[in-house]
């Protein structure tokens, strides 16, 4: 029997790969093999294309207690408690129907963070999408709000950060990533391993339909929207909401041996995980599994990607309490199967064998491979754009110009999302979205407190892929630290287009070699993540996005601040004084143009900056502290001041670094720097530190009660007019 | 005091209301099951907040008819002091032991921030010993808590005292745009008319601790301590 | 015992004077879209509910008392319902 | 001009593939509430527009376009249309 190249497109495998497969088995696979080849071997869920990359990254430390491979990573911040969290994207799902999309997406998140028996305790997201000026992406964008809140907020789990960018790149492809923060006992991490011969198989939650059959492929191939067949996954955020209850109180039994949440390829790669992880076999029958519909095949019930669904390993004498906790909790779990010794999964249909495959097959046989990139012509002459020859910017317009800034979607006020978001449930939230840099979660029954941020300047990223990967690491670091948290671990998420393109490849392959050496540098281990990559439509692919959520540690809680400055506070800039406009808001705002080579990125001047604004910080030296990122400074400074008051400038310090030039001097961007806010009585103290540690501190400014900015004795503009425009950018 | 905080499925309020008069108030807490028939041992009930049943049908709809509602509803009867917050105002209110219904946020958007809201009665368990006039500022976090009576349904509040909280500015002055949800006529809270069932959409229970932005909260969860209440709801 | 299952379909509606936010997001929706001809939108929910019954009116009046129990807020909707002909055994 | 306003009735249900946890919820209220004899319950929204038209059938068209663009999200939802007989001027 020849195989046709439809049946293989069906399960997205190369002729190369299918002959891989029969080779290994020694045999034509049968039908539902052929599917969970597909699904495992996908790049969704096999990592073909980016784990030789991934190796890259350092994924070890003094805290890291769970690094990559697991449900999520957990790092250790004492005490006994760890922290688990993973990001994770649910782009192709979003670009089709963006609340579900969105919702699922937020869903998926959640269950590996309880899979590895954390309580969630924080949900970040990170979202990419076209210019909003088009009714589809409004839509899109919506939806996606939409959906995020939705599912969060009846999870009861705060939303507390994120970050939001528009760009055309991302209009056929909008991104959508969802970060979960948990929180363990270190001695009590649940792992995805089945063991013990004989152990009961158990799937609990919703009943299986045809949802989402074919998702984790459907993830792995371009144009979204054209490619989609399957059927919408519609999410129930109550059902997960039992089952996050059912989990962990099931969990505080010894009778479980191992959990693994059902996401992408459903069954198929929740077997074949617990099994190879455990080096056990596993033996199931479809005809055990509730359905939702009729009529379903061992095939369908395989790839089914329903959601709200848990795979939990028992020993067989716990059954009945295990079972009991779901009861209690309305959930309906069905024995499906049980651990064997052969390492083989086997699935059955009553009595027909349908799968019975080495577990290893699905996962270490998987194919991984090379390519070689190549930089894309038309991006490296972007970058050469000499931007200093454009005409400067003259000191009339300077008012306009940061009017049209503070209102660019990019840089507006978050509030009109973040207001959808439930952020104070659970009652741990010290520093919610807006009131700084990153959000600071307190750690109940201890002293302690996290901040979680996430990050990725994507128009960097796309200029010069190393140093922009660089970047996403050290400014979702840098927002972590502004709060005086000490950033000790990151998740990442890879947004990219096609791998098979050797442009697309290079992005890929050069940003994920500047994110390792910015987070070895930062001593921020990589412990979870996730690849997305096919982000593509009509041939274009989106800007590379490679989403980074850093997770920081506060020892003392009552030590974290804000952004907001307080009157009478002198204004410091910490770090580089030199910024440029290359790659900037700016040039794309006032010029249009996504061009010149994005700032440079000293590790050890970042390094050194960001340990002086947590010694400040820490030392109550500081009553609040902010990154500058897109806008450049004065936008940053505003942002730090409440509508009442005022602030006098004086940015003159800093003009010969920035070639006397006002576009660099204000709206230029940089990394490596921090705005803080101090009591004058505080100055003396904050330069010795400086000194000492080798930190460039330049004072810019008073803040004042006047209501209004006044720069460089040149300009005034009224501080509530700044705001009306910044609060203007997301409304209709 | 022995405090139950009822748990339906979904509720996800309980936690903090649990945490919050035990951290916050310093008093005796316990969960209650949705399953469960009696509410014997306890002083005063919280019913939390939430998504109970998902909102699915209507908000509150479908846990107004849990096991627990019975004893709830004795208790209630007895005069005993019952706090519901958001999903609770909703599901007492389905339950006819407040007044009113909840519908969706004029905005038709869920809205999570701090407001502001004026105490307007003293006579009840939950604001016994408050003066009429007093600003607290509160968390809100819901998509459905737009108060609804009609026009002689609120005359009627008017005149039996059964209007406990309202949305004001931070000063405590009237301000349409202090109002959230377009609740008829700024109302936040409401109780029966023995005063003994209080119910609000703001959440006192998430405001328990300077360290999460205020604990004004606690002034109304600890309200029920104090000497009085069983004479102010004729219990 | 002779019961077939009926097809019920349960239509509820905002009385009259209560906001209806939701229909008039919709309306000015539908005109920024250029459907001009659209003087008003009314919101409610439709449920279809498989009810076994012995007969058309027994359906339809089991499936009213969901309403008055559950299904419907009285206080603030009304409802409709209707039982398709056609029923399967 | 010769136009009308007609009463449409449009009821949108999801596609009967898709997973429906309302109707699911609602359909276990009603069992926990001893309706044992409802077999299954699917959630969907009722919407009653007012339209301006030339005939019943442009109404109907109209509205069609209405659910197409925006009443109804077609990827995971299925929509029916009515229009009542009697028209008011
Ligand atoms: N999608 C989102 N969800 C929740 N909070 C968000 C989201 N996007 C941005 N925020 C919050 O808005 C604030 C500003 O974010 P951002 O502009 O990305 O900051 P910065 O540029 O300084 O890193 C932060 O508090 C952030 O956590
Ligand atoms: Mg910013």
């Amino acid at each position: 029997m020849t195989i046709t190249t439809e049946a293989l497109r069906e399960v997205a495998l190369t002729r190369v790969e299918y002959d891989q497969v029969v080779e290994l088995l020694g045999r034509e696979p049968r039908p539902v093999e052929l599917g969970m080849f597909g699904a495992m071997w996908s790049e969704h869920c096999g990592y073909k294309n980016s784990r030789p990359l991934l190796k890259k990254f350092p994924t070890t430390g003094p805290r890291v207690v769970q690094g990559p491979g697991e449900n999520a990573g957990v790092v250790d911040i004492g005490d006994g408690i760890g922290i688990a969290f993973k990001i994770e994207s649910h782009n192709h799902p979003s670009a089709v129907e963006p609340y579900q999309g969105a919702a699922t997406g937020v869903g998926g998140i959640v269950r590996d963070i309880f899979t590895m028996g954390a309580r969630p305790i924080a949900l970040l997201n990170s979202l990419r999408f076209g210019s909003l000026d088009s009714p589809r992406t409004r839509y899109i964008f919506d939806g996606v709000v939409g959906g995020i809140g939705g599912y969060g907020n009846c999870l009861g789990i705060p939303t507390v950060a994120g970050d939001i960018f528009f760009d055309d790149s991302y209009t056929g492809n909008p991104l959508v990533n969802a970060m979960c923060v948990g929180v363990v006992d270190n001695s009590a991490i649940m792992r995805a391993k089945a063991s013990g011969v004989g152990n009961l198989v158990v799937l609990v939650g919703a009943d299986t339909g045809r949802d989402g059959i074919h998702g984790a492929t459907f993830a792995s191939v371009e144009n979204p929207e054209e490619s989609h067949r399957g059927v919408i996954q519609v999410g129930n955020p109550f059902l997960e909401k039992l089952l996050l209850e059912a989990c962990l109180e099931v969990l505080q039994t010894e009778h479980v041996v191992a959990m693994q949440d059902l996401g992408a390829a459903g069954l198929t790669s929740s077997v074949v995980e617990c099994a190879s992880s455990g080096d056990v076999g596993i033996e199931i029958d479809v005809q055990k599994v509730t359905r939702r519909e009729q009529g379903m095949n061992a095939y369908e019930v395989m790839l089914s990607e329903s959601q709200e669904r848990m795979l939990v390993v028992v020993r067989e004498e716990g059954l009945e309490d295990v079972r009991a906790i779901f009861d209690r909790w309305d959930l309906h779990s069905d024995v499906i199967g049980r651990v064997t010794g052969d390492g083989n999964v086997c699935i059955m249909d009553g009595e027909a064998v349908e799968v019975n495959v080495p577990a290893s097959f699905f996962v270490d046989q998987c194919p991984t491979y090379v390519r070689d990139g190549i930089e894309s012509a038309r991006i490296a002459n972007a970058r050469a754009f000499d931007v200093d020859s454009l005409p400067d910017l003259s000191r009339e317009d300077v008012g306009d110009a940061l009017h049209a800034l503070m209102a660019s979607p990019n840089i507006c006020s978050r509030e009109p999302v973040v207001q959808t978001y439930d952020h104070t449930i659970m009652s741990n939230t010290v520093l919610p979205p807006l009131a700084g840099d990153a959000a600071v979660v307190r750690i109940k029954g201890t002293n302690k407190a996290i901040a979680v941020k996430t990050d990725c300047n994507p128009r960097y990223v796309y200029l010069d892929p190393y140093v922009g990967g660089m970047h996403a690491v050290a400014e979702a670091a840098r927002n972590v630290s502004c709060t005086g948290a000490k950033p000790i671990a990151l998740t990442n998420c890879l947004n990219f287009g096609s791998p098979e393109k050797p442009e697309g490849y290079y992005q890929l392959e050069r940003a994920v070699s500047g994110m390792a050496d910015a987070a070895r540098a930062l001593e921020t281990p990589v412990v979870s993540g996730n690849v997305s990559l096919y982000n593509e439509s009509g041939n274009e692919a989106v800007f590379p996005t490679p989403t980074v959520g850093v997770v920081g540690l506060i020892e003392d809680v009552s030590t974290a601040v804000g952004m907001t400055a307080s009157s009478g506070a002198v204004l410091l800039l910490a770090g580089q004084h030199s910024a440029t406009i290359g790659g900037s808001e700016y040039l794309k705002q006032r010029h249009g143009m996504t061009a010149g080579a994005p700032p440079s990125l000293d590790l050890d001047l970042e390094i050194r900056v960001q340990k002086f604004v947590q010694d400040a910080i820490a030392s109550r030296m500081v009553h609040a502290a902010h990154d500058t990122s897109e806008g450049g400074l004065l936008v940053a400074v505003i942002e730090m001041l409440d509508g009442s008051l005022g602030s006098a400038l004086d940015f003159s310090c800093l003009a010969s670094e920035n070639g006397g030039r006002l576009d660099r001097l204000y709206f230029g961007e940089a990394a490596s720097r921090i705005i803080i806010a101090a009591a004058p009585t505080q100055v003396e103290a904050l330069r010795t530190l400086a000194e000492a540690a080798d930190v460039p501190l330049a004072e810019i400014g008073r803040v004042n009660t006047s209501g209004v900015l006044r720069m460089d004795d040149a300009t005034s503009i009224p501080i509530l007019d700044l705001h009306d425009s910044w609060a203007s950018g997301l409304k209709r | 005091m022995r405090f139950g905080v009822v748990t339906f499925p979904g509720s996800n309020g309980d936690h903090d209301a649990l945490s919050a008069i035990e951290l916050g108030l310093q008093q005796e807490v316990a969960p209650v099951w949705h399953k469960d028939r009696s509410v014997d041992g306890f002083d005063a009930l919280i019913i939390p907040g939430g998504f109970s049943y998902g909102d699915y049908l209507r908000a509150g709809a479908i846990a107004r008819f849990s096991p627990i509602m019975e004893a709830v509803t004795d208790f209630a009867q007895q005069g005993g002091p019952i706090l519901g917050i958001c999903n609770g105002f909703q599901v007492l209110a389905e339950a006819g032991l407040a007044p009113g219904v909840l519908l969706r946020n004029a905005n038709l958007s869920f809205s999570c921030r701090w407001v502001h809201t004026r105490v307007e009665t003293g006579r009840t368990a939950f604001s016994n010993g408050l003066q009429p006039g007093t600003v607290l500022r509160l968390p809100i976090a819901h998509g459905e808590g737009r108060f609804f009576v009609t026009p002689e349904e609120l005359a009627h509040l008017e005149e039996r005292q059964q209007i406990v909280f309202r949305y004001c500015d931070e000063y405590g002055n009237d301000d349409p745009l202090a109002n959230p949800n377009g609740s008829t006529d700024s109302i936040a809270g409401v109780c029966n008319e023995r005063g003994n069932v209080v119910a609000l959409m703001p959440h006192p229970e998430r405001a328990y601790d300077p360290l999460l932005g205020g604990d004004e909260g606690l002034q109304i969860l600890g309200a029920v301590l104090r000497s009085g209440v069983e004479a102010a709801v004729g219990r | 015992m002779g019961k077939q299952q009926y097809l019920v379909e349960v239509f509820i509606s905002l009385k009259e004077v209560v906001n209806d936010p939701q229909g008039l997001a919709i309306r000015d929706g539908l005109h920024n879209l250029g459907f001009d001809e659209v003087d008003g939108v009314r919101a409610g929910k439709y449920l279809q509910v498989s009810v076994n019954a012995g007969s058309p009116e027994q359906a339809q009046q089991r499936t009213a008392e969901m309403c008055d129990t559950l299904l419907a807020n009285t206080v603030i909707e009304e409802y409709r319902i209707t039982v398709a002909d056609r029923a399967t055994s």
